[in-house]
């Protein structure tokens, strides 16, 4: 049905959840996001080995399980609760997806048997100084040469950039005709020319980095094709929405249980009228972000499976519910630490963990406005 | 029960509706004799009980059955107004007599009912009712005075929810009764809006009559009963929506149901706008070149993503619903949500018009519509509970959250209430 | 002092606050609302004869009394909060404002000493299809002709249109660089070739007209001057803005009072919270309006009466005010409205007068969207 | 008084003080010195008692006086951290031992004091405090835990409010002490915030020991007492505010007090962030090339018009003050536009950084600085009386609105508090 999960859904969301607020309770988030490489990796091997996330949506022709979409937004949905600290999104989401949208069979066939299980980390490089994940913003260009495209200039804000194996690097390609399109490139991180460096997140829990390429040599997926780029991004863009639709739900529960608890003046704040509409008002916009989030893994879980002609739909959707998400994640990080007052703003609460990610999610990729904007243009308006 | 069992039964029903249809409906009939053939074979409420001129058929076959009268472009039972919400009531707590007397007429469109429970003083706080009934020489006299009373001008019936002792506590001293409106001590005014409508009505009562068989459930039991009532009237309000949908064939039968969809539909007729019509911004924007500018894109897409995802919202409910999950919070939020399109609306509204939203009326924008949105769009988080009641239901119901500290548990007589003095 | 009145400014409030109560109740409001001239000729007579606020802030030498703009701010807010019908605003602000800044000395002396008097009721007629206030919209042409110019077109939302005596109507000239410049004309109701046409306003309190000219000759005040047009503008803007505080306070107060004595649920509603921190919104949304106007009004106050070079940030406040109170306003009445519930929708509630003159005045003069744009520009930015 | 009058008394004053700083005043004084010259002339604390280090001035001349030492370049008495708190406290409700013990040492700067109101169950409502003060052996001992105690790593004393009676109603339960900060029962942690800085504390009291002369007022008045603490904190406010501003004289005695500043500005440091800073809107828009973007125009002048309008409103308040008319609502409503600023604020910067928002630390935009905007924004709403308090405030105070229902007028005993069960 178009408007709920199956019922299979709903028991593959079980038991996701249970792993993860087994392997990412709190202490473990804090723990992880204190090391260098953010992650465990022997969470990380159960989570692939255990679930096979890794694979989940991987069809099973390149090494992986063939679900859709949707399957991949309960995921998010609960690494995004459980604030889950792994290359996931990296891996599986952001390079997955370039790749999957891009490269040809003979490189997906090399490529993906091996993040599907979770033996290489994958992600994308593509924001440059302009900030920007957008086809039209690429410039670094890759220019012909033997064995390839070399590739030089930098790229930021590279998930998991530290510790990735392989990177895809959006870079343009003049297309003869005087104008240049976009295409996505792969990079291995022990390639000659590539250097790294960490970049200070105001998320701890999801690592990021600068990477500086003076003549890398790249191979191209498949070819140049600034709307496939842009495809790409978008189905990002609706896997984020998810994951962070979770976080607003933790952050939700968590302001909900404090309230409960919390006395002043001989009652729980939570029977302050003030406090209680505040609660409705979040769980208001809550849901109506989930509810964009959802439809629009629909519409990417259609989209992935019948190549369409007319992506408009698709991409609105995905635009729609980054804008959507992102507002109702600040403005529900923001209303939780309000509610647990003084104590939401220090670093021994957790409220500030979902803060932090909250804001770091409502640019990454792109914005509210912009998304607004896209959205309508999308729609042909 | 598998799903081919009920597919088959389905079938059957369908099969049965079809071929009575085929025998009976016609277009010469006049309206009347046409809702009492209905009424006599049962398929005009085929899950109301079979005794009470339904045929006992489970609540999800109603689908099934409407279908096949679409299908024939055939006419139903009356169903303006509140009468079903009546007949609801009736079928749940009146007595044998009052199933008799009532139920028939609802049906065949010749009673027409309207609902007298909200006052000047209880809007929100409805059990807070001051409506007395007062036992003398064997009748209930009824004094007082109701508000928002939709129809009331022309209903034969109201449903009247009064008190009948002071001195117990709120909820308890009420008492539910079907009132006759066509008697002296009933006076029906209209009551003007600041839209310029006057869909509602004051009624007031001075030693109105009523006859004690016309007491509806148990003495003291009035909240009880109104519950019922407004349970369906929350369930029903997905059709509500659907005021004005009037069937368009043609014949003296429905000329005579368009003239009785006309009468029930004008008090209705500003509702869209009180919502904002979201669905004229688009072409608004276009038409005034403002869909060009940065900042009004901006705001339609937020007005457009606000609507979009409140109606994915209620979708969701309603799937969960119709797959018999427990209900998440997703159904109890669009009266609220409904009120921030409002208002996102209005505001984009002004926006497209510019200093043209100083003119209402037939030479101003859309002949008026665009005023009438501006000057509607208010009523909306008051109206059928305000925004600070749905956060309270939301917080508690929803939420499981505190309920506020309550001041008026005490015998009804000694709750402050009114208007302080 | 800056930021307060002085006394003798405090007592000429109170001396018009309390003509105001008198004269003007809602019962009164409410009759002359349903008239065609919208006034009471009356009381528009005390008005000029015993408080003399039509000559208030005319120059003594054209028959006034030479007060400055502050004191019209009074009188403004006085009559905003109550609501009072007359045609104050067309005359002695729109209409006196343009010839104050734009006339000869001999127009001044010609036509004003009448408007100060309340002999002659003036108003401005400037907006066209357009609906703008701005000198760059205007594109009525100013035909030169025998013994002045010639004005065709159309002009709207003219305030008191139907009843003015005389008409201030912006037109445009060639300036003979091939560039328009507009300027103020003057034309008499009783001129030929002039037709007016009752147009029906959602703010029953502030009528409205069509005027349509058909070669009508008229009289050009002064030289035409674009930057001298929209400065007439700004000052009625900022005159808006402190009549429309008024409105504000009036709602404020209403809404604080019906919370005080209506009961729900056996406690009067302003004990509940939610209706408590509605109220202490609207009183801070009101107070900083009313800053933004109060500056407003001074520095027009400063800029009327030492002609300054750079008018700027008299420009700059003046648009700040108008944008300020403008969103106040109308949050403030849909606000009332809400406290009052359902009674607050009906017409025997005297909110929705409020409200229709929040809404009406929103875009009157220009609404908020462009004021902050224009607060940019005159900040320069 | 006639203007005149008061006048030729505030030139006479001055005349006097440039005289004596003429004759006193000297940048090779050490610190330490020339605070006891001060405390001694009565010129650091003019408006205070003759008896106690002042000249008995009325409130109105101390302009006057810090005119003349600021035009002389002089520098006066310590007023760091809360120490004039403490002193307004013990002035109005010490004993003479109270004040011939510690009121010389906070104005030359020796010894340093903290508040110990707050509790981690106690924020809003400070009244709650548990913090428990038990007679044993003729002395105090305290228990319990404080928060936001801002320098208590650095205090000599802390003003403590402690329950000494859990069978009074809760304001009445308290008591106020002078605690000596310095012994073995007394634990003093940093806590770190979200923004990553450590500027409070949390005080730990295991058996801490008062001995009974330094009860301050009378057993059972901590609420009272605790008032005049709070009082002047909100009439300082303003001074607070100006934290930072350090004499930039040259001269052993400045390099001193730029020292003494240093720490007692260190916690503060992130609070201009923590504001929104506002000022620097204007230049990162025409910095990143947004300012030519007609939606973050309309964006940007809807802040600035906020942030302008809260100024001016609180202008007006300190206008209506100097010319001692009644306080309008003005005065009690720059804390809650503050958050309003704040938070507006910080979305502004969100949309001028795009995604450089994710970054922070020292290669992130201005060196973290707009990093540390918008993980510290989120206090403002809270710190000092949450927006909820405030609004609380506002409603009740300056509108007349109706108080909360109380739940907690009963012996503090029974009152729930803490965390429900």
């Amino acid at each position: 049905m178009q408007y709920s999960f199956s019922d299979e859904q709903e028991q593959f969301r079980d038991i996701v959840a249970r792993f993860m607020r087994e392997k990412s309770p709190t202490s473990e988030v804090r723990k992880l996001m204190e090391t260098a490489s953010g992650y465990d990796a022997n969470i990380w091997q159960q989570m692939n080995q255990e679930l096979g996330l890794g694979a989940l949506c991987i069809p099973e022709v390149y090494g992986g399980q063939g679900f859709g979409f949707v399957e991949l937004a309960i995921v998010l949905e609960e690494m995004g609760r459980n604030l889950f600290c792994a290359p996931f999104f990296s891996s599986s989401v952001l390079a997955t997806q370039a790749i999957l949208n891009t490269a040809t069979e003979a490189q997906k066939s090399a490529i993906l048997p091996d993040i599907a299980s979770g033996q290489r980390i994958a992600t994308l490089a593509m924001c440059e100084a302009n900030a920007s994940w957008r086809a039209k913003d690429v410039s670094m260009l890759a220019e012909p040469v033997d064995g390839g495209f070399s590739l030089s200039g930098k790229k930021h804000l590279v998930t998991d950039g530290m510790y990735a194996d392989t990177f895809v690097v959006a870079a343009c390609v003049d297309n003869g005709a005087g104008k240049s399109e976009a295409a996505f490139f792969l990079v291995q991180s022990d390639a000659s020319g590539l250097r790294r460096a960490e970049q200070d997140g105001i998320d701890a829990t999801r690592k990021l980095a600068e990477l500086e390429f003076r003549g890398v040599v790249a191979e191209m997926l498949g070819k140049p094709d600034s709307v496939k780029v842009d495809k790409s991004i978008a189905f990002s863009c609706v896997a984020l929405a998810n994951e962070m639709v979770g976080g607003c739900q933790y952050l939700l529960s968590s302001a909900v249980e404090y309230a409960q608890l919390r006395m002043q003046f001989g009652r729980t704040i939570g029977s302050f009228q003030a406090i209680k509409h505040m609660c409705a008002d979040m769980l208001l916009e809550v849901e109506l972000a989930r509810s964009a989030a959802y439809q629009a893994a629909q519409a990417v879980h259609h989209a992935a499976q019948a190549e369409s002609e007319d992506d408009s739909e698709m991409l609105a959707l995905a635009s729609l519910a980054k804008a959507s998400v992102s507002d109702a994640y600040i403005r529900t990080a923001e209303t939780c630490i309000q509610i647990h007052g003084g104590i939401g703003f220090t670093w021994d609460n957790d409220t500030h963990l979902w803060f932090k990610r909250a804001k770091s999610s409502e640019e990454f990729l792109g914005g509210p406005m912009l998304h607004r904007e896209l959205l309508m243009q999308a729609w042909g308006v | 029960m598998e799903n081919n069992v009920i597919d088959s039964k389905i079938r059957a029903v369908q099969a049965d509706v079809r071929v009575w249809l085929k025998e009976n409906w016609h277009v010469n009939h006049s309206l009347l004799e046409w809702r009492n053939l209905l009424v006599e074979s049962g398929w005009g409420v085929p899950c109301w009980p079979k005794a009470w001129y339904g045929r006992g058929l489970p609540a999800d076959m109603e689908t099934a059955v409407n279908g096949e009268f679409a299908a024939a472009g055939a006419l139903g039972v009356a169903r303006a107004g509140i009468r079903m919400l009546a007949a609801a009531t009736l079928l749940e707590h009146g007595t044998e007599a009052h199933k008799q007397k009532f139920l028939r007429r609802i049906l065949t469109g010749e009673d027409n009912w309207c609902q007298l429970f909200s006052e000047p003083g209880s809007g929100s706080d409805l059990a807070g009712a001051t409506t007395r009934a007062d036992l003398k020489d064997g009748r209930w006299l009824i004094n007082g005075q109701k508000l928002w009373t939709t129809s009331a001008h022309h209903a034969e019936w109201g449903l009247l929810l009064a008190r009948t002792d002071w001195d117990l506590p709120k909820h308890q001293g009420l008492s539910y009764f079907v009132l006759d409106m066509r008697q002296p001590g009933v006076e029906v005014q209209p009551l003007r809006q600041m839209n310029g409508h006057a869909s509602f009505n004051q009624v007031f009562f001075d030693n109105a009559v009523i006859e004690p068989e016309y007491l509806v459930g148990a003495l003291g039991d009035g909240w009880k009963v109104a519950m019922t009532t407004l349970a369906h009237e929350r369930r029903s309000a997905d059709g509500f929506r659907n005021w004005g949908k009037v069937s368009n064939g043609e014949g003296a039968i429905f000329e005579e149901e368009r003239a009785e969809n006309a009468i029930f539909n004008e008090p209705y007729k500003w509702y869209p706008q009180r919502a904002g019509r979201v669905d004229l911004i688009m072409q608004r924007a276009r038409d005034s070149g403002l869909i060009s500018d940065l900042r009004v894109r901006q705001e339609i897409a937020a007005l457009l993503i606000l609507s979009e995802t409140a109606k994915w919202t209620a979708q969701r409910a309603r799937a969960a619903q119709q797959l018999g999950r427990p209900q998440g919070p997703e159904g109890s939020l669009g009266k609220l949500a409904g009120s921030h399109i409002a208002r996102a609306a209005s505001r984009v509204h002004t926006l497209l018009g510019g200093a043209e939203v100083m003119l209402k009326g037939k030479d101003s924008e859309m002949q008026g519509l665009i005023a009438e949105i501006l000057l509607s769009v208010p009523a909306t988080s008051i109206a059928g509970g305000t925004d600070e009641i749905q956060r309270n239901i939301i917080a508690e119901r929803v939420l499981g959250m505190p309920k506020e500290p309550r001041f008026d548990t005490g015998p009804f007589r000694d709750v402050p209430r009114g208007l302080k003095k």
